[in-house]
């Protein structure tokens, strides 16, 4: 991946330079060799901290949304920072001409932690960038793994024990809102957990309140969803977050499919923000 | 006469038990001031004064179900404590339902207090806008209260339209009639047949006309400030271009708050709490701290 | 003296059958401080536990009183109470510094807080230092040695196979006192390796309060995702909301974390927030942790304990960032370069 | 919070009915002017439209207090905003499926539709859902038994703060 990083760095030297944009989104390194971290730049001198290799574990779409404001943003994307764009389109969060898009093929990062492949990586449909200006390196094969294995488990436990896991997941969850803050679907101004007049987040730390966040923040975003998996890889606590995620998807794809997860175009409307008259029928 | 310099106290805490636990209080007079502000008198269940405190000093006043907020007290009697109260909340929204007998936390008193003692022999010049009436009539009440120890009293009160005005009774019939003691009242928005007859313009100019047209001098006087943000900027630029040593500016900060003594750490400029050791500062004061 | 660690087992059955223990664990994934009891292995090999020792003293969520309403009566009720005795074994130099600054800002500064008060009197801290610090360990060069905690209880050296054990307080000697048919007598060499990381600190508080308009906050704050992990994993973050629980009728009110890092930490009624941009949150809990405390209370907010290095999302480095302040110019000389 | 008759000593159910503006509450309201009996443990709430109904509302009922939810709305087609059941419909499917993965039992929330005309089918929704509410028990019943917690542990830490866990999940809810 050496060279596609120096393409990398070249192309955002050269977009910042001309003044075709006004950042690059990429990656930076940390104190330590093995700790990537999102890199904002903004000038054609620094262009050489970007780094691109398979310790880049975090989908830094979001930070455009952050820096539109100012001109045209470049986003070095994978598949997950690809669909990202997307999602925020067909959400308006965007336009297309706000970005510029330098697409990496990714052949799925290592976490740092164990040395194996990321989870998130691990059940990734969508490797090469759905959409892009430019593409640095050659397509990737996308496997397509299965990535309903977790829920599948749940799914065959008894009502009892479906509960209990989710209880544990809960229990141990300190509402940062890391996970909110992470995923490209929560682009809300003012997030229902912050609408201290209407109350609906207690603000007590108990499995109750993060059971009640967690079920309706994977509810507001189940059917734009992109599965990157940012969440999860976000959560401090390691929490298995996707799994409510996936069962979604895989629901809606059954219900209302095909559906194949959100973000792979730009448009709408997304299956919870349409109908159909001949939808299957359960509660007559 | 050399003046003594203006001194706020900023080490006043004192443990009253449990800071977190307010005692139970009886409202036992509300008074409607405008469409949004009402005044509350409170009381303990046995018909004492909830708590004795200094003019500017803070009372967190609470109302299960709905919240607590903290508020400047706005005087005191001899059995009771009143605060005032704009409805721009929930909590403040329920507050106002809230009915004569009805009972209600309060816990405090909080916070440091106006420098009254160190401004004795002053010209006093207040100024206030909207519902920033409460903790500058505190001050304005104990002055006149002890009317010979301070020399001329000036308060340049505005608000956004007449209806606004708060404390009216105050404005317009009791306080111009005290000795030496000048009430300038302007409104920024005049509207057809309200009644309002007097001055349209905002606060900072308005204190700057005001100025000139009364002839004050910034020679020996102290300037006590309380408002909203947008008020608090300009005012304190024409108060300085009047003239007045960032020492004798007198103002009283908001944020919000918690705990009331601290520690929940919210209310902070720089290493300072505004609950413990404001609100009351001084322009010098301001300052020197981070604009946050 | 000397405890064997192959032997504590033995002496935590004893300290647990007397009183409330709390030792480093694992648990469901994570690890913190838990209660001793059967089942529980205690991890005395991690460094830091991933949740830091602060909510033995000051929970999560603690009720502060309970209210109920007849009609306009009201009644409120101090959900205050007593703790009982419990001990802490094995918490690092960091953690127990981070302790001290706990005990300054509940303790001082005119009101005690007897929530708090309550159990840090309860509590008997055994703290056990660092033979070997680990990478994002930077403890001795911001705030305690990891190989010395002055204001624990009991202290114990990590001298490989044993700890050396030195009572350090009147609470301490009683406790080691008890403890004797656990212990042999002897001497080790405890084993003292320093922090590889290092942070140059001494001229950071002044430095920052130049800051306030450094280009270094937009940085951080587009790196920096304002999440309240590193709020909530950090041992020292003290920041708390009062809220409530209404049932019908009746309800509590009580305090729970908060995080500087949360858009409504600051947002008043009617609209108004201080702080809504991402840089002045970020910029709010630096300037908090490395200058504003330090104004107050004569010590920096931040132990190097690395919990939030290791645990950020976004891989912001509290190291790295104490290294730029640390290396950049004084507001002045920048002024005065800019005239130049 | 008693939630036991007084004199019975019988569990009486909390169940919340978010009912259609248009079509269902018209039903409700048929069924009492034809004097149908139907139990008390039904509190109805009032929405313009089935499409009103916000998950997020359910959710918090139940977290709030409520034993079962009833969302009940205009059969499809017939929506008085011509399309808002539709919506509601896809919503309410992948939402209780959602739920109930989560653990939720199925009966807690459920959803019908019901028109203005139909005060019977109102009568009998509402004694069936009342009936499998109170042979479920109270929402406290929900949480998870020992047996399912130790079979889905991780590494359990301590039986103390198992134990914890066990009687937050016992409170939560």
């Amino acid at each position: 991946m050496a060279d596609v990083q120096d393409i990398i760095r070249e192309r955002a030297a050269a977009l910042l330079s001309s003044g075709e944009v006004s950042a690059v989104i990429g990656w930076g390194v940390g104190r330590f060799d093995d700790v990537r971290f999102p890199l904002v730049v903004k000038r054609a001198e620094d262009a050489g901290k970007l780094v691109f290799d398979a310790s880049c574990v975090q989908m830094t779409a979001k930070r455009l949304l952050e820096h539109t404001g100012d001109g045209k943003v470049a986003l070095v994307a994978r598949g997950c920072e690809s669909r990202a764009v997307n999602r925020f389109i067909a959400d308006h969060q965007l336009t297309r001409d706000q970005v510029y898009v330098i697409g990496v093929p990714c052949p799925g990062m290592v976490d740092p932690a164990t040395g194996e492949t990321l989870k998130r990586c691990a059940e990734c449909q969508v490797r090469n960038p759905v959409v892009h200006d430019e593409l640095v390196g050659d397509p990737v094969p996308e496997p397509k793994p299965y990535r309903f294995a977790e829920v599948d488990r749940v799914e065959a436990m008894s009502r009892e024990e479906r509960r209990a896991f989710f209880d544990e997941m809960y229990g141990k969850c300190i509402r940062c809102y890391a996970c909110r803050n992470a995923c490209p679907c929560c682009t809300c101004r003012e997030c229902f957990v912050e609408q201290d007049k209407v109350g609906w987040q207690g603000k007590a730390f108990n499995v109750n309140e993060a059971r009640y966040y967690g079920m309706i923040r994977a509810f507001h975003t189940g059917d734009r969803c992109i599965e990157c998996g940012e969440c999860e890889r976000a959560c401090p606590m390691g929490l298995p977050l996707m799994v409510i995620m996936h069962q979604q998807v895989r629901d809606i794809d059954k219900l209302f499919g095909p559906y194949e997860g959100g973000g792979l175009t730009d448009s709408g409307p997304d299956p919870l923000r349409t109908y159909k008259t001949d939808d299957i029928e359960e509660f007559m | 006469m050399p003046k003594t310099p203006i001194e706020v106290s900023h080490g006043c805490a004192r443990n009253n038990g449990e800071p977190y636990v307010p005692q139970v209080c009886r409202v036992i007079d509300i008074q409607e001031q405008t469409h949004d502000v009402k005044s509350f008198r409170l009381q303990t269940l046995d018909g004492k004064r909830p708590f004795a405190c200094e003019p500017g000093q803070l009372g967190m006043f609470s109302d299960p179900p709905y919240g607590e907020c903290m508020f400047a007290v706005a005087g005191v009697g001899e059995d009771y404590c009143e605060f005032i109260v704009k409805n721009v909340g929930f909590t403040t929204n329920h507050l106002h339902e809230l009915s004569v007998g009805d009972e209600v936390g309060l816990r405090g008193p909080y916070g440091n207090w106006f420098p009254y003692e160190s401004a004795k022999g002053r010209d006093m010049l207040f100024i206030g806008g909207g519902i920033g009436m409460p903790p500058v009539r505190a001050f304005l009440r104990h002055c006149l209260a002890h009317r010979e120890d301070y020399g001329r009293i000036d308060f340049v009160y505005s608000a956004s339209t007449y209806d606004d005005l708060v404390c009216k009774d105050d404005l317009f019939n009791v306080w111009p009639n005290e000795p030496d003691t000048h009430v300038h009242v302007s409104v920024y928005h005049a509207k057809e047949g309200d009644g309002w007859d007097g001055a349209v313009s905002y606060t900072a100019p308005y204190l700057e006309q005001v100025f000139a047209e009364e002839g004050l001098s910034t020679e020996n006087a102290c300037a006590v400030l309380c408002g909203g943000p947008s008020l608090f900027r300009t005012c304190r630029e024409s108060l300085l271009k009047l003239g007045f040593a960032p020492e004798d500016i007198v103002t009283t900060l908001e944020a919000r708050m918690k705990c009331g003594v601290g520690k929940c750490g919210r209310c902070n400029v720089g290493g300072v709490f505004i609950c413990l050791e404001g609100p009351v500062f001084t322009e010098a004061e301001l300052a020197r701290m981070p604009r946050d | 003296m000397l405890l064997k660690k192959a032997k504590a087992g033995a002496l935590l059955d004893a300290i647990a059958a007397k009183e409330r223990l709390f030792v480093p664990a694992d648990d469901r994934g994570t690890s913190r401080f838990v209660a001793y009891g059967a089942g529980v292995e205690p991890r005395f090999d991690l460094l830091n536990t991933k949740l830091p020792p602060k909510d033995l003293l000051f929970p999560a969520t603690e009720t502060l009183y309970r209210w109920s309403r007849d009609g306009a009566d009201l009644a409120i009720d101090s959900a205050f109470a007593e703790t009982d005795p419990f001990t802490v074994f094995g918490l690092r130099p960091c953690d127990m510094a981070s302790v001290d600054r706990l005990d300054a800002v509940f303790l001082t500064k005119g009101y005690v807080d007897e929530f708090y008060q309550a159990k840090r009197e309860a509590a008997t801290f055994v703290a056990a230092t660092c033979a070997h610090p680990g990478r994002a360990c930077f403890c001795d060069s911001i705030a305690a040695s990891p190989h010395e905690a002055p204001t624990a209880d009991v202290l114990l050296e990590d001298a490989g196979e044993e700890w050396v054990v030195t009572p350090q307080t009147e609470k301490g000697a009683s406790a080691v006192e008890a403890w004797k048919p656990y212990l042999e007598e002897g001497d080790a060499e405890p084993i003292k390796a320093a922090c590889d990381l290092k942070v140059d600190m001494a001229a950071v508080p002044e430095k920052l309060k130049g800051m306030f308009d450094d280009p270094i906050w937009s940085d951080i704050g587009d790196q920096c995702l304002t999440c309240g992990t590193c709020t909530f994993v950090c041992p020292t973050c003290y920041c708390f909301n009062i809220d409530q629980d209404v049932r019908e009728d009746e309800g509590k009110r009580f305090r729970c974390w908060d995080s500087c890092m949360f858009t409504d930490y600051t947002a008043m009624a009617g609209g108004h927030n201080p702080r809504a941009s991402k840089e002045s949150r970020v910029r709010q809990r630096f300037m908090h942790k490395l200058t504003y405390f330090n104004d107050r209370y004569d010590m920096n907010l931040c132990v190097g304990c690395g919990r939030c290095m290791r645990d950020c999302p976004a891989a912001v480095d509290i190291s790295l960032i104490i290294d730029r302040i640390a290396a950049s110019e004084p507001a002045q000389e920048k002024e005065a370069m800019a005239h130049a | 919070m008693p939630r036991d008759n007084e004199q019975t000593g019988e569990f009486t159910p909390k169940i919340l009915a978010f009912c259609c503006n248009w079509c269902t509450y018209a039903g409700a309201d048929l069924a009492g002017l034809n004097r149908m009996n139907y139990p008390a443990d039904v509190k109805v709430l009032r929405v313009p439209c089935s499409g009103r109904v916000n998950p997020q509302y359910v959710l918090k009922a139940l977290q709030s207090g409520c034993d079962g939810v009833l969302v009940c709305g205009c059969h499809p087609g017939d929506c008085h905003y011509s399309t808002g059941n539709y919506y509601a419909k896809r919503r309410m499917m992948i939402f209780k499926r959602m739920v109930e993965f989560a653990g939720l039992s199925p009966e807690r929330f459920q959803i019908r539709w019901i028109s203005g005309s139909e005060a019977g089918k109102f009568r009998d929704t509402v004694v069936e859902v009342s009936e499998q509410i109170r042979a479920l028990g109270p929402m406290e019943n929900d949480a998870p038994s020992r047996a399912a917690i130790d079979a889905v542990a991780g590494t359990v830490a301590s039986p103390e703060a198992d134990e914890e866990l066990f009687a937050a999940a016992k409170e939560a809810i």
